[in-house]
């Protein structure tokens, strides 16, 4: 009995290795951190995410394939490790206005951001259904963690054992979804799925209902009703932050995998897929915009938001095709940009120990707090699709892919939706800048990370909205590695 | 050069209307009457040249440049000067001169001395837009031109309420013939290609064919507007509330010139009237009927300026009578004449009102040819001319349109216009005998200081009286005066199919008319002079005709019951019940049912995980269930 | 032969399972809780996966189990009325039918299945001839090193979250 | 009851006591009990995963069982962690008085 | 040629855009310097429109100063603008009525100056661009784009229920457009599929072969959205609301050059890249333009609100522009761009006459004025002049709009024509009976007695107005002389589609659609879907009669 060990091919692991190496840094540089000087944790992870996405761009078109494929290397990979990095980058960022000096635990925070980072690169880049499940698993913990970070508070914790409980009841249908692939192909390596259906075998339905168990699994993660409802209570109990980073990481890591099984893996139940996530794409869309209409807390107005814009990306998932998988790439980064900025812009916002949580809290904040504001309606505008923003581009492709799809009845659907969004995204705005503060509020010391959390955001949610097409020209090169 | 006559005028108008603020009220009395002078100086110039011209070649026209150009349809800034505009221009801008002279002593006393000459010298210009233009858009411009001011002249003493709702109902009446006027043109453009006078002439015969119904719907659509400009019926209501107006705008513009554009709308379209047959024949009816119909209500009328205004549209029946016999020669004389001794009965009347401080009403006065001599001989010569006495104006032009209707074999009109004689000069005389003759019903604390009015007001009154007595010799021997000879070849040959008749039955009628004059004359003179009480007996007598009468046979109520009303109460219930509960309510209903499926849906998210367990296995159940067995 | 060891050992399983469900004190509910995991591990001995059934017991049986009985004892929670006397009993019968549904699609799905996965190497003379650890063993640090790997960092993350969340 | 139990047996049995995970999950308002549904499921899962390890004579379905084993005790201990946090604030892990957070 | 002069269209555009980052730059406190500066880069923005005219040939019927640059190349979307004798007109509007509003919100604003100019600089950016983008995305994008600095005047400086106008407003224009991406999306497609080019170039897609089916749902998707923005009867009740509350320059504005986008889409976009469709829906369109005429002259009689009675005028003159448009000859749609121009004028002034008594008295309710005359009279010159030209008084700028559009529309639709006639008799009713109300009578209020009549700013702003109206009335040629190529080459474009021969309704019957046209398409119908054979109520396919 010999045991030889292999030749690791470090380069898949490449950029992911920075995350988890920052992530356990932090962990013990914290203990070695000052008292008042926590921040530390923060720029540490700071620096390793900028050193994950320096690694990232110069990796840029390598191809590999690690042991047993167990991770890929490719420029879809790649790009989803680009917005994964980004966006966590955004999240420290906002996370520094949000923790103050005085919050415990900001080691075990910020590394557990990291991790999460880390779970959700090695959904997007994961070869295997299985280390596809152990990042899902470990993007979750994180969360779950991270959602009841503050524990003194019920709210928080209500919000993180609802997201347990419904979590692991779901990862428990995913994996019986991996199972039954398992059962009916023999491996749980994509490729080698890939491989044992393009041989043409017939899949029995023992296939068809662990891609629907897995679609299960998915929709659970991006907020699919009626998968999504977790989503409102667990998005408005966990922190402002945490919450930003939820709604726009989990989300792309979801259909960063999705994509990856469904496009990749299993091409051939196509047929089947669509026309399911057809009917969930209109549920989803439709469900998240009218509940979000009569929500009067931000954090879940934001959440139903979330879900809805979770349907207008599934709308480009059943568009299919090289230009919906763009359309998925491009929506993703767009909405990660909107959100986090308009998250970001939240906590700018807030006075120390006094969140916004509630649409008043927002009255005249227009004209007292001008650039936050503009930017906060700048994001408003985005999410609600007006162009010229993101969010615009980013409906702009998804519902041209589903036209070019032939799925004019969705496309109809989609954009009649983003008609009822316009309502309560510009109700914010209407606050803001049209009705009058009850109280005149002190004014709060801005949060300079936050801020610049907002104006990064901002930025890129112009830039893409304005001059898409390179954003779109990376998203292609993506999804054209993505069908070799 | 022609164009000089408008643009005086509208020069003049512009000066004092922006700067008479700040001009002194001699200079703005100096600038309009001078540009009303112009004009007369410029149209008189014209006419020079004209007459000088062939009778057959008198013509003359000339363009400032394009006006709208689409297509193939082109519209220029062109003016034409032919026999009729000539009689036109001259009529309008000498009335309209002495007018000017006439406003300087009525409106002495008005703080907007400045505002109403501006839109009189306005009125003038848009008025000789009206009669010079060579083509039907043109005249639109002045015909609506006109109308504008005749609005804002009404409207003069805006405060009173009774002058700003007549002058709102004068543009709104107005407005109804006009919007037929304009389908006509636009029908014309089609038809033609063209609003040119002598093109659509041209191609008219070729295009509509003789009594076609497109000849005689496009003629009428004009008619329309006549009826509406020239107050005939059913169109005529705004006139008699036009006196809200200063007198001399009655004078001017609802008695001497604006009221007869219709007339000359009519005539200038001659040639398309002539194509149908049908629609001449309504016209004479019209004007026939208008005619009587204006006279009775006149009959009883207290107020003095509405007698003469119901006169007025009286008169303007028998001018459409003329036109729609054929004899538009006639008609046009018709028009200069009453030009004449309708703008003097006015002013004159204006200088009864000015002397009595604004009392119009007939029952008040009563003798005042005692102190107001120059008025009175004036108006008597006005009346006499109105009423049709041999030898003044009036008779000559009016004979000759009630020979015409005869001689074209409209033998009942004829009876409906010699009637109207006979009611003219009953009411003329009614409204002498009344206010000039007889026991001073006055108000004492004014006829103690009555006195005539000043120079300026007298001078237009004497040289008007002349007129009213003189030009009627233009026409003289009828149907081939020097007025006619000048005339004649605008019209087309047609034209002259009444002159048929014999000439020795021409005077037998001319008698008769004039013996039905005096006959009214006679009965006024019983009733009002020698047995004052008498009208009151009739009153009495026929109760049902003399209300009748006296509310003008209940038209503007029946107006306001079934035109005004319903449709402002349309509107109202558009408004609020269509518009605001109907389409906006199902604007706003659907964005209510949106925002309540929210709130509906919102429930179900309860805050229990089990439900949210329960919701993830209804999706699990129907996905798989799908999968299985369906796809 | 199998029928035998496998029949009783399914329905020990079952029936324990059940009672998890059903049994109203929670500690019942975790002894039975053990009780099938004694019974799958059961079952994988009878799969020939005797490292897994190892690991059942000694990581399910006794180290999860003993957080569950030792949290039930901290926390002393009451029993809990039964199901069918609530309020939303509408709801757990339509969660009755559902999953009804759900058991007939997964047994159609089952049923209907035609084997055709790839036939791996590890037949039961290879594994063995090898040894059923050592292989797993082998496997772990090559074909599934990655995995492997994120284990830890899951187990880390659990760590750290269990102390951040449990702290006082 | 003669010959080897086939793997559909094991399947079915399988599937039963995920379903029997489900129905604990629905139907119990102890958090901890719901928790132990959810370790049912799991497990039902891994006997999936091992019978068809063992029929399609592969070892990744025993791998990977020892993977989700690690994944529910971790799952597990953040479980316990986060529901022991809540009893401190509410003094219950009823889930069915846990809806401070709806609509 | 005139291309050659430089990115003068970009600069058009780009000129109030950075003027309002310039703005938002000073310091708010500086109201004075922020207000000049506003109107200076207007003004500066209008000085480039006019070299824009003086430079345009009238004699090309192309597109002119035309800009093209790759923008989002993926899918087929360039930076594609320029201009031609459709939208100068409008363009010159635009950069004319824009410095006017900034000037006529020098005062009256109440507050947040800088935020108001930012905004109006913003809208006049976005409404340039809306008129000289020639790529559909890019059309899109001014379109949808402008609707936020709208959303802020109406909803930040409006009146007390501002938030229900602007969303309103916003919502409404939302749900008309997102139908109108979508088909522009779809035709880009369709237009792919027989051509193989994915594009979005307004010039290449017209002319495409796209059948008469999808050009039929395309084309009502485009309708809908300006149909809304126009606002056609029914979809117009969001006008008065928006303009009831919105600030005077935001009335100004909307009235002025945002209805304008949706009849200029029609021309620009609907009639020409949907030709036979076009002549299909063109009955159904003229009927409810007809009915807008006289509806909105009937709502407005009703009204005691001052700008609800200009705003439902606007659906009446409005009508009249979609009438002639949908008449489909030079007369009619040259009148109708000439009318787009001159409603903007008239409107405008009005709402600004409007504003500046409210102004003066904060109160726009008619029965709240009466005798104004004898106050105001500078006022009152003005505002005859403006109701003159709203009314269509021959010699000022709506007649002209008017009779051209009447004219061309007698041509094919004789009823529809006569109809609309009446229009001009109900508009003269409803002004006339504002006027009377507001400006004649005796003063019954106290507080109207002391009004002060208007100052030098308020002259500046509208005397420029009044000249326009007289030399537009007077001498229309320099703006149809102008149009006549491109509306020529548009016209073209409508009847040389293949099979485009429109369905002239026989001279007798003038109204709707031929009996025959019914039956054929009730016969058809059997064979056609649900929506077609709606659809096949109000128009025949011009293919199948013959």
């Amino acid at each position: 009995m010999d045991l030889i060990l292999p030749q690791i091919d470090w380069l898949p692991l490449a950029p992911i290795l920075p995350v988890a190496i920052g992530g356990l840094a932090v962990l013990v540089g914290d203990l070695f951190f000052p008292a008042g000087r926590k921040n530390l944790n923060a720029i540490l992870s700071l620096a390793s995410l900028a050193l994950s996405i320096f690694v990232s761009i110069r990796l840029w078109g390598v191809v590999r394939f690690s042991i047993n494929d167990a991770l890929v290397l490719d420029r879809f990979g790649l790009f989803f490790f680009l917005v994964f990095a980004l966006v966590s980058l955004l999240t420290v960022l906002l996370s520094m206005g949000y923790l103050d000096e005085n919050t415990p635990d900001q080691g075990e925070y910020y590394s557990l951001v990291l991790f999460s980072t880390l779970g959700m690169m090695l959904m997007a880049s994961g070869g295997d259904l299985v280390v596809i499940f152990l990042g899902l698993e470990t993007l979750s913990l994180a969360l779950y963690t991270l959602s009841g970070f503050r524990r003194a508070e019920l709210r928080s914790n209500e919000a993180a054992l609802k997201y347990l409980l419904l979590g692991a009841f779901a990862s428990g249908f995913f994996l019986y979804g991996i199972a039954l692939i398992y059962g009916a192909t023999g491996t749980t390596v994509l490729r080698r799925v890939a491989a044992f259906l393009a041989d043409g075998k017939s899949h029995g339905p023992l296939l068809v209902i662990g891609g629907g168990l897995l679609l299960v699994g998915f929709g659970f993660k991006v907020a699919s009703v009626p998968f999504h409802m977790w989503t409102p209570d667990v998005y408005e109990g966990a922190p402002t932050s945490v919450t930003a980073f939820m709604i726009a990481g989990t989300k792309a890591a979801a259909f960063a995998a999705f994509l990856r099984v469904f496009v990749f893996a299993l091409p051939t139940l196509h047929i089947q897929w669509s026309a399911v996530i057809w009917v969930l794409a209109v549920l989803t869309m439709t469900l998240g915009n009218l509940v979000a209409l009569v929500q009067n807390n931000v954090k879940r107005m934001l959440a139903y938001s979330s879900i809805a814009h979770a349907g207008y990306v599934l709308v480009a998932v059943v568009a299919g095709g090289s230009s919906g998988a763009t359309g998925v790439l491009f929506y993703l980064v767009a909405y990660a940009l909107m959100n986090l900025g308009a998250f970001a812009a939240i906590i700018a916002l807030q006075g120390h120990g006094q969140e916004l949580l509630f649409l008043g809290d927002y009255a005249g904040l227009g004209f007292r707090r001008p650039a936050l504001a503009a930017c906060m309606a700048l994001f408003m505008f985005s999410l609600a699709g007006i162009p010229p923003t993101a969010g615009f581009m980013g409906k702009l492709y998804i519902f041209s892919a589903a036209l070019e799809a032939h799925y004019t009845g969705l496309a109809v659907i989609g954009v009649l939706n983003s008609v009822v969004s316009v309502y309560f995204y510009l109700r914010l705005i209407v606050i803001m800048y049209m009705s009058e503060p009850a109280a005149e509020r002190p004014p709060v010391p801005r949060s300079a990370p936050a801020v610049l959390a907002v104006g990064m955001s901002a930025l890129g949610t112009l830039q893409i909205g304005l001059f898409p097409e390179r954003l779109l020209d990376l998203a292609r090169q993506s999804i054209a590695a993505l069908g070799r | 050069m022609i164009w000089l006559i408008p643009l005086s005028p509208l020069v003049g108008s512009l000066v004092v209307g922006l700067m008479g603020r700040r001009m002194r009220r001699s200079w703005v009395a100096v600038v309009a009457c001078g540009a009303a002078s112009l004009a007369l100086l410029f149209s008189l110039g014209c006419f020079a040249r004209l007459i000088s011209l062939p009778a057959e070649g008198r013509l003359f026209r000339q363009s400032l440049g394009p006006w709208i150009a689409s297509g193939n349809f082109s519209v220029a800034f062109g003016v034409l000067f032919d026999p009729l505009s000539a009689i036109m221009a001259l009529v309008v801008s000498g009335v309209g001169l002495l007018i000017h002279v006439y406003s300087i002593g009525y409106m002495a006393e008005d703080r907007d001395y400045h505002r109403f000459f501006s839109l009189l010298n306005l009125f003038l210009a848009e008025m000789l837009v009206l009669v010079l233009a060579d083509n039907y858009l043109l005249l639109f411009v002045g015909w609506e031109g006109v109308g504008l001011c005749s609005y804002l002249l009404i409207g003069f003493w805006f405060e009173r309420p009774a002058a700003a709702s007549a002058g709102t109902k004068a543009f709104l009446v107005n407005r109804i013939g006009d919007a037929a006027v304009v389908v006509g043109l636009i029908w014309m453009i089609q038809l033609f290609g063209s609003l040119d006078y002598q093109i659509v002439f041209r191609e008219a015969p070729a295009a509509l064919s003789h009594g076609s119904v497109a000849a005689t719907i496009l003629s009428l659509l004009l008619f329309a507007g006549a009826t509406g400009k020239s107050a005939q019926l059913p169109l005529y209501v705004w006139l008699p509330d036009a006196m809200e107006g200063p007198t001399p705008v009655s004078a001017l513009i609802h008695a001497a010139t604006m009221v007869t554009a219709g007339v000359y709308l009519v005539a200038r379209s001659a040639p398309l009237f002539q194509l149908a047959p049908v629609s001449l024949e309504i016209v004479a009816w019209i004007g026939g009927l208008t005619a009587l119909y204006a006279a009775s209500i006149a009959l009883v009328q207290t107020d003095i300026k509405r007698v003469i205004a119901y006169s007025t549209i009286s008169q303007l029946g028998y001018m459409f009578l003329g036109l729609g016999v054929g004899a538009y020669a006639a008609g046009i004389f018709h028009l200069m004449t009453h030009a004449f001794f309708k703008a003097l009965l006015f002013l004159a009347a204006g200088s009864v009102i000015h002397a009595l401080h604004g009392e119009q009403d007939l029952r008040n006065m009563g003798a005042l040819r005692k102190s107001l001599g120059v008025t009175a001989a004036s108006f008597l010569v006005g009346a006499l001319a109105n009423a049709g006495i041999v030898p003044f104006a009036g008779f000559w032009s009016k004979d000759e349109i009630l020979f015409a209707t005869y001689a074209s074999g409209h033998r009942l009109l004829w009876g409906l216009g010699a009637l109207t004689a006979a009611g003219t000069g009953f009411y003329m005389f009614r409204l002498y005998f009344l206010a000039f003759e007889g026991k001073s019903r006055l108000d004492p604390r004014l006829s103690s200081h009555l006195h005539e009015a000043p120079w300026s007001m007298r001078l237009p009154l004497v040289l008007l009286a002349l007129g009213s007595a003189t030009v009627g010799f233009f026409g003289v021997p009828p149907d081939s005066g020097p007025f006619h000879r000048f005339l004649g070849p605008v019209f087309p040959a047609a034209a002259h199919e009444g002159g048929s008749a014999a000439p020795a039955s021409g005077i037998v009628l001319a008698l008769a008319a004039l013996v039905m004059a005096l006959v009214g004359i006679v009965i006024a003179f019983r009733y009002y002079l020698q047995e004052p009480g008498r009208p009151e007996t009739m009153a009495a007598q026929y109760p049902t005709l003399y209300r009748a009468l006296l509310y003008k046979y209940w038209v503007d109520e029946l107006y306001e019951k079934a035109v005004v009303r319903p449709i402002s109460s349309a509107a109202g219930a558009l408004s609020t019940s269509f518009d605001a509960n109907m389409i906006d309510g199902s604007v706003n209903g659907i964005a209510s049912l949106v925002g309540r499926a929210g709130g509906v849906l919102r429930r179900l998210q309860t805050g229990h995980v089990p439900t949210y367990v329960l919701s993830i296995l209804v999706g699990v159940v129907v996905l798989l269930g799908y999968l299985v067995f369906v796809g | 032969m199998e029928w035998l060891v496998f029949a009783p050992l399914a329905a020990v399983a079952l029936a324990t399972a059940v009672s998890v469900i059903v049994l109203r004190n929670p500690m019942y509910c975790a002894l039975s809780l053990v009780g099938t995991f004694f019974a799958l591990s059961g079952l994988f001995l009878l799969l020939q996966a005797q490292f897994i059934a190892v690991v059942q017991v000694i990581i399910y049986a006794g180290a999860i189990m003993v957080l569950f009985l030792f949290v039930i004892m901290l926390l002393d929670v009451g029993h809990e009325p039964p199901a069918w006397l609530r309020r939303d009993r509408p709801k757990l019968v339509l969660g009755m039918v559902l999953i009804g549904l759900l058991l007939l699609e997964l047994a159609v799905a089952i049923g209907s299945r035609v084997s055709q996965g790839i036939q791996g190497p590890y037949t039961s003379e290879v594994v063995n001839a090898i040894g059923n650890t050592q292989l797993i063993g082998r496997l772990l640090f090559t074909d599934f090193l990655i995995p492997f790997e994120i284990t830890s960092i899951i187990l880390l993350v659990a760590i750290v979250g269990a102390m951040v969340l449990a702290k006082r | 009851m003669t010959g080897a139990v086939p793997l559909n047996a094991y399947l079915i049995l399988s599937a039963a006591l995920f379903v029997i995970g489900v129905i604990g999950v629905l139907i119990r308002r102890n958090a901890l009990i719901i928790f132990m549904a959810i370790e049912l499921m799991l497990n039902a899962v891994n006997l999936t995963f091992v019978a068809f390890s063992r029929f399609l004579a592969s070892m990744d379905g025993q791998i990977i069982v020892l993977f989700v084993m690690a994944v529910a005790a971790a799952e597990v201990a953040l479980g316990l962690a986060i529901i022991i946090a809540l009893y401190r604030n509410k003094e219950s892990i009823d889930v069915d008085e846990i809806n401070l957070l709806r609509g | 040629m005139s291309q050659t002069s430089g990115p003068i269209l970009s600069l058009l555009i780009l000129l109030p855009l950075l003027g309002a980052i310039l703005l938002a730059l000073v310091e708010g406190a500086r109201e004075s310097l922020i207000k000049r500066l506003a109107l200076a880069i207007s003004g500066l923005d209008f000085l480039l429109s006019v070299i824009v005219y003086a430079r345009f040939d009238p004699a090309v019927a192309g597109m002119q100063f035309v800009e093209r640059a790759p923008w989002i190349s993926s899918i087929g979307s360039s930076y594609l603008l320029g201009v031609d004798g459709i939208s100068l007109p409008l363009l010159l509007l635009t950069t004319f009525l824009s410095p006017v509003a900034i000037l006529a919100s020098f005062s009256g604003i109440g507050g947040r100056v800088k935020g108001f100019m930012i905004c109006m600089l913003l809208l006049q950016s976005g409404m340039i661009g809306v008129f000289l983008a020639l790529d559909l995305v890019l059309f899109y994008v001014f379109w949808e784009g402008m609707l936020i600095p709208m959303y802020f005047l109406i909803g930040v400086w409006g009146g007390p229920r501002r938030v229900y106008a602007t969303l309103k407003f916003v919502l409404y224009t939302m749900a008309g457009s997102v139908l109108m991406l979508l088909a522009m999306i779809a035709l880009a497609f369709l237009h792919r599929g027989a051509t193989g080019r994915l594009t979005f170039d307004l010039l290449e897609l017209i002319g495409g072969p796209i059948p008469y089916q999808a050009q039929l749902w395309l084309f009502a998707a485009f309708a809908l959205a300006f149909a809304i923005k126009v606002p056609m009867f029914p979809f117009h009740t969001w006008l008065p609301d928006a303009h009831v509350e919105a600030p005077t320059a935001g009335s100004v504005l909307l009235a002025g050059v945002l209805l304008k986008m949706g009849t200029y889409g029609f021309l620009r976009f609907a009639l020409p890249l949907f030709p036979r469709a076009a002549a299909a829906f063109s009955p159904l369109i003229s009927v409810l333009a007809v009915v807008g005429i006289l509806y909105g002259a009937l709502v407005s009689m009703a009204q005691d609100d001052l700008k609800r009675l200009v705003a439902y005028s606007s659906v009446s003159h409005l009508g009249f522009v979609m009438l002639g448009i949908f008449a489909m000859n030079l007369q009619a749609v040259e009148g109708s761009i000439l009318q787009m121009v001159n409603h903007g004028l008239s409107t405008g002034a009005l709402f600004l006459l409007v504003g500046m008594i409210y102004e003066r008295r904060h109160t726009r309710m008619i029965g709240e004025f009466g005798g104004l005359s004898r106050v105001l009279p500078r006022f009152a010159l003005c505002f005859l002049v403006v109701t003159m030209s709203s009314i269509g008084l021959p010699g000022l700028n709506g007649f002209v709009g008017e009779f051209l559009i009447l004219a061309g529309t007698f041509r094919v639709h004789k009823g529809f024509a006569v109809l609309a006639a009446i229009g001009i008799i109900l508009a003269a009713v409803y002004m006339l009976r504002m006027w009377q109300r507001v400006m004649w009578g005796e003063i019954r209020r106290p507080e109207n007695l002391g009004l002060g009549d208007l100052g030098r700013r308020e002259m500046a702003i509208l005397v420029p107005i009044i000249l326009l109206i007289l030399w537009i009335g007077l001498s229309p040629n320099h703006l149809l002389r102008r149009m006549d190529a491109s509306v020529s080459q548009l016209l073209g474009q409508i009847a040389g589609a293949p099979r485009a021969q429109r369905s002239v309704p026989p001279r007798s019957s003038g109204f709707l659609v031929p009996s025959s046209g019914l039956e054929t398409s009730l016969t058809l119908s059997s064979t056609r879907n649900p929506g077609e054979i709606v659809l096949g109520l109000f128009y025949s396919e011009p293919g199948t009669r013959n």
